[in-house]
């Protein structure tokens, strides 16, 4: 991967903001979930926080995202709100959906957040197209659909990007693979070993890399940006990595092998970002503390905004089913 | 707008895309076979279409309902009004996905933050030998799904006027075309026809017959048969599905104090039920007999003529409805 | 077969599915999770059956629900008998294709030549902070297919035994499971339980109403609350939804001349109003006052726990509805 | 292709038989279709007979056939009999399917012609089924799975083979990749140039051959099916053929170029088998000439006799939509 660009010290330390405020507030949700102070679904990002980080810095606000129940690093990467998005997560009426999606929808199209799904698959084609409204508007916009391990079996996956590669589309797929599909290996979903050798099947390029590396997968994703960008056509990105938590906070993840974890997080990729960044003296400890003390307020800031926030009333039923309320 | 043609619904629904298209760039149009390339349509729908708008507009896609619904959805996200075409309705069910959990729902599920304005045109109907996949009407299954409407015209006026009212709405639109309705001719004056509005096709005084697509000139035929025999049926239109038109259609029931409702659909769970159990309800004490209801057999549509034939209300059918209700 | 035994749903499943592998060898099970190295199920429907009759009878799948029910639609047809889990209800909509398509309608178009006997086994409902996309009783849809059946048990006992009975069928038969009635313990008696036969789960006399799965229970809390008022409430489980059991209802309708029909599937188009038509149909002149419906809410499951609560029919809805009727 | 299998002159002679018998039997249905006397859908297969017939004769009875729409060539080489095939094209009682499927569902389980869809890509998931109940069986039976390049852009087409890789199920997955689907280029569908390219992206074999030379279809073919059966698992085999007629009789195929379809009917692959096996001696002209005289007389006592059978009676209506009759 010696031959993709190289993020400068400057770009290392936006990407390790952006993952250690994604770090920061997912560990904060959870800490809400165990202390029973908060009950609902979670999908903790854990162990994810490079992907969107390394990509989004190559990012504007006017490029489409689309994610997927486990999405808030997406998210949080490509500048949603904190305060509106733990008031959704909530179900607040200040939430970002006015509590209407929940975890599982977290939209906010201000920052180019357009649709959080729950269906396995189904941010591919709405990326496709999302792609084909940013090539039609001619602005070198792109769009970026995240999707799983799982996922990549799923028939969406196939016509989505066969679709994307035949029209040229600037769509950017990252598959985040984290091993595991709810209980599934990896392993055990298909015999291929790479996703990324699928792209050859549709006449994209497709690579598999290292989605904890920061190097890597900023290099991989500025590529496939810019390509998109200048408008020659999608690629796939097979990001590698490992979900710390179960599926959801609660599923104790028995079906992974104790030392597969244990290897894991023995890696974590957001500290080792952090040691590299003190190392390359790039900012010192005490700076990368400070930064980090200050996420720390804002997410608790959040937090607790939302939880003194009103629930929306009963009279959102009616409201956003149609443009115009029903009667 | 133009002056008054007599053509027929095909193209009807050509020029009502084209103006559409030509009055709002933000109009797109996608689907297999939907270019010029592919001779315009299966039917010649969208014949000219492609030359006219170029085919970054009007998109002939590979056979990928998933992704066709999906692409319609995400150009939408992106402030585009694209018209997604599913050559026949049995073949919604593979978007299903991204028809009912996500057009219809994500302005919801986002709180008014995203909206799906497309349009997705089909077609269907039994008696070209075409059998149990290619002739059902599903109208039912999309009824029953809050966040989209659905259309179903029964002459090109409707046709034209619907398909521009349903492209211009801000909301999600099933555009259903009944195959054995395209060729016949009628004028057309090319206004657009609210969505949500009935229209009372024939007036009567002892009959209603509630119908929508291709069942309405079945029952304007068996309406003047019964004229002869003394009975004074009033036809009402849907012309909507969902939201239908109650006002018109619980005025009609009381005046004339007798209903029966017909479709194609198999009439078990069919649109017929609600509406049915809505005037029960509603007109509770006025009616004159029970509400009666004819719909497709409770079958695959069969291959065999004579099987095929007998599957659908035919006019005779009605006619000996109504005289049973006549008593 | 085996004494009676108090279980709850989950326990109730795992052993009829149990029993009936055991009794069978062409009985097969596929689907995403149903492995012990996947846990058995998530949530543990099919616990212990990987290990006892291996890994080609209990296949985990990866998630690709149209060939899930493809290849349980492929196995039948070679003279076995599928069992095919969707996880949630809400994913059947990926493969509507393979079950209204080909599942129901290969016996039919093939003049019988073959059949379709598979169960597909799917969960669902709202009351888990699941949101728009993990909630939906899509029971209508499939009961206005002709050549599927439709079962909904409301306890252990029903579950089991219309389990085994489904397994039986010649047959396509959808089995839908409430995820919050898998708790709660009951008798199991282990016998099979006819499909297309409801049961009058409370004897009374002033209003009938009918539900299935959940609402079941809602009914028979409302009813034991309206005895104190002094009304008298008769409620029928239906058990089966499709085909189902027109005389019991009728009778129960007949007997009261009051009747509720209670579903938490959303209310418009939904089954109650097939069921509701042909009551009114048939009792025309029988009935006390006009057949009433309470329904899920016109909107998408909504997230936040006010809004998801008002969605779906409380057993306090229920009383007020009931004390309407009789007002 | 050198290192295939080659066809002995004896297996020449079977194929150019099952070509010229599939060849003939094509040409009197468009024959009675264009006489008027026949008034129905027919998809040829004209042009695509040497795929099947160089596949079937290295099948048995029991193997497994799923096939499309476009598939009498198919079923014609497994040995379906052309009595009951005319019959069922002509909607007769006597109809393998009764008359209740017609051109698009043929169904003859004893030849092992087991599904016949008009669903592009859906012989795919149900053909795994299959494959699933022979690997189940362990006689060695393998499962074919006919479909056209175009259903090879659809979701099913993914999953299936991605599930039939993972349980190395022994299924053959045949592309006849004819350079159309519909109106639309094979080129204007998928930017990859050989479908083949697709396999390695599920841990598959795949090859791509001239469907239209015996040798290397049979080579090809017997490769696939031999692993199969030795429990090595799929194969997916794109077969390069070319479309003669339009996508159905009455389609005159403007969107095809006349050289390009000029080229290929001077290819026409039957009329150059039966020359090369005259030129090698293997059969003289006289021989051949005797057989298809009375293949052509096979074929018009199975036409003549369908045209005087009896039409389904409508009480078919209320058979085999379930295995007991509807009342
Ligand atoms: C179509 C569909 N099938 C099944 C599910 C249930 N489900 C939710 S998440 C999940 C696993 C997805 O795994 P992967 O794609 O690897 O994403 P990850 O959760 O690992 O981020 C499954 C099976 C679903 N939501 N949608
Ligand atoms: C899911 C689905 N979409 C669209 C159609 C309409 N349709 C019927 S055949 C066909 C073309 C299929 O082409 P191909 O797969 O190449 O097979 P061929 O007809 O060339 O043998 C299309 C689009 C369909 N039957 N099913
Ligand atoms: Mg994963
Ligand atoms: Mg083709």
């Amino acid at each position: 991967m010696s031959n993709y660009p190289k993020a400068d010290g400057a770009t290392l330390l936006e990407i390790y903001k952006k993952a250690a405020l994604i770090k920061r507030n997912d560990e904060h949700v959870i800490k809400q979930i165990m202390s029973g102070r908060l009950v609902s679904p979670f999908y903790s990002s854990r162990g994810q926080e490079i992907i969107p980080s390394a990509i989004s810095v190559s990012l504007r606000d006017e490029d489409y995202l689309s994610t997927i129940y486990r999405g808030t690093h997406d998210m949080v990467a490509k500048g949603f709100p904190l305060g509106i998005m733990w008031a959704e997560l909530l179900g607040r009426v200040t939430g970002s959906c006015k509590g209407k999606g929940g975890p599982m929808h977290l939209t906010h199209p201000a920052s180019g957040c357009m649709v959080t799904t729950g269906i396995v698959g189904s941010s591919m084609p709405i990326a496709t197209g999302l792609g084909w409204a940013a090539k039609l508007d001619g602005k070198g916009c792109v769009s970026i659909a995240n999707f799983g391990d799982g996922a990549s079996n799923i028939g969406a996956f196939h016509e989505s990007l066969n679709m994307a590669a035949l029209f040229q589309l600037p769509v950017i797929f990252v598959c985040q693979n984290n091993r595991y599909a709810e209980h599934t290996s990896f392993t055990n979903s298909t015999r291929v070993e790479k996703i990324s050798t699928r792209a050859a099947g549709y006449g994209m390029p497709g690579v598999t890399v290292n989605g904890n590396d920061a190097d890597e997968m900023y290099g991989a994703a500025k590529v496939a940006i810019d390509r998109a960008r200048a408008g020659e056509g999608p690629t796939l990105i097979e990001a590698i990595t490992f979900r710390f938590n179960g599926h959801l906070i609660g599923d104790a993840g028995g079906y992974i092998p104790k030392d597969e974890m244990a290897a894991a997080k023995a890696a974590d990729p957001v500290p080792a970002l952090r040691a590299r960044i003190v190392a390359d003296g790039i900012a010192s400890d005490e700076q990368l503390a400070a930064l980090e003390a200050d996420f720390q307020k804002q997410i608790e800031v959040a937090c607790e905004a939302a939880f003194v926030a009103d629930l929306p009333d009963i009279a959102e039923l009616k409201r956003d089913v149609f443009a115009h309320d029903i009667a | 707008m133009t002056e008054t043609q007599n053509i027929n619904m095909i193209q009807a629904l050509n020029l009502a895309i084209d103006h559409a298209m030509a009055a709002d760039p933000k109009v797109l149009l996608l689907g297999e076979e939907v270019g010029d390339r592919e001779e315009g349509g299966i039917v010649g729908v969208s014949k000219g279409l492609s030359t006219k708008y170029g085919s970054d507009r009007v998109m002939s896609t590979p056979i990928s309902e998933q992704a066709i619904i999906g692409a319609a959805i995400g150009a939408s996200l992106g402030g585009y009004r694209a018209i997604g075409e599913i050559m026949l309705m049995n073949f919604t069910t593979i978007a299903m996905d991204m028809i009912t959990n996500h057009a219809a729902k994500l302005r919801f599920m986002s709180g008014g933050q995203t909206s799906v304005p497309i349009v997705i045109r089909t077609m269907t109907g039994s008696g070209f030998s075409q059998g149990g996949q290619h002739s059902d009407y599903l109208e039912a299954w999309f009824a029953h799904t809050p966040g989209i409407k659905v259309v179903a015209p029964s002459n090109p006026d409707d046709a034209y006027g619907l398909m521009r009212a349903a492209i211009e709405d801000d909301d999600p639109v099933l555009f259903i075309e009944s195959i054995a309705g395209y060729f016949a001719p009628g004028p057309v004056t090319f206004q657009s026809v609210p969505i949500g509005k009935a229209k009372v096709a024939r007036a009567g005084s002892d009959v209603t017959i509630v119908a929508h697509s291709l069942m309405v000139a079945y029952a304007l035929g068996a309406a003047s048969e019964l004229e002869a025999a003394g009975i004074s049926v009033e036809v009402v239109d849907l012309r909507t599905i969902a939201p239908w038109d109650r006002e018109t259609v619980l005025a009609s029931a009381e005046k004339t104090g007798r209903v029966l409702i017909v479709h194609e659909a198999v009439k078990e769970f069919g649109i017929g039920a609600e509406i049915g159990s809505v005037i029960s309800e509603e007109l509770w004490g006025k009616l004159k007999g029970p509400v009666k209801r004819l719909g497709g057999a409770f079958c695959a549509v069969p291959f065999s003529k004579p099987l095929e034939t007998a599957f659908s209300p035919q006019a005779a059918d009605i006619v000996a409805a109504v005289k049973a209700m006549m008593g």
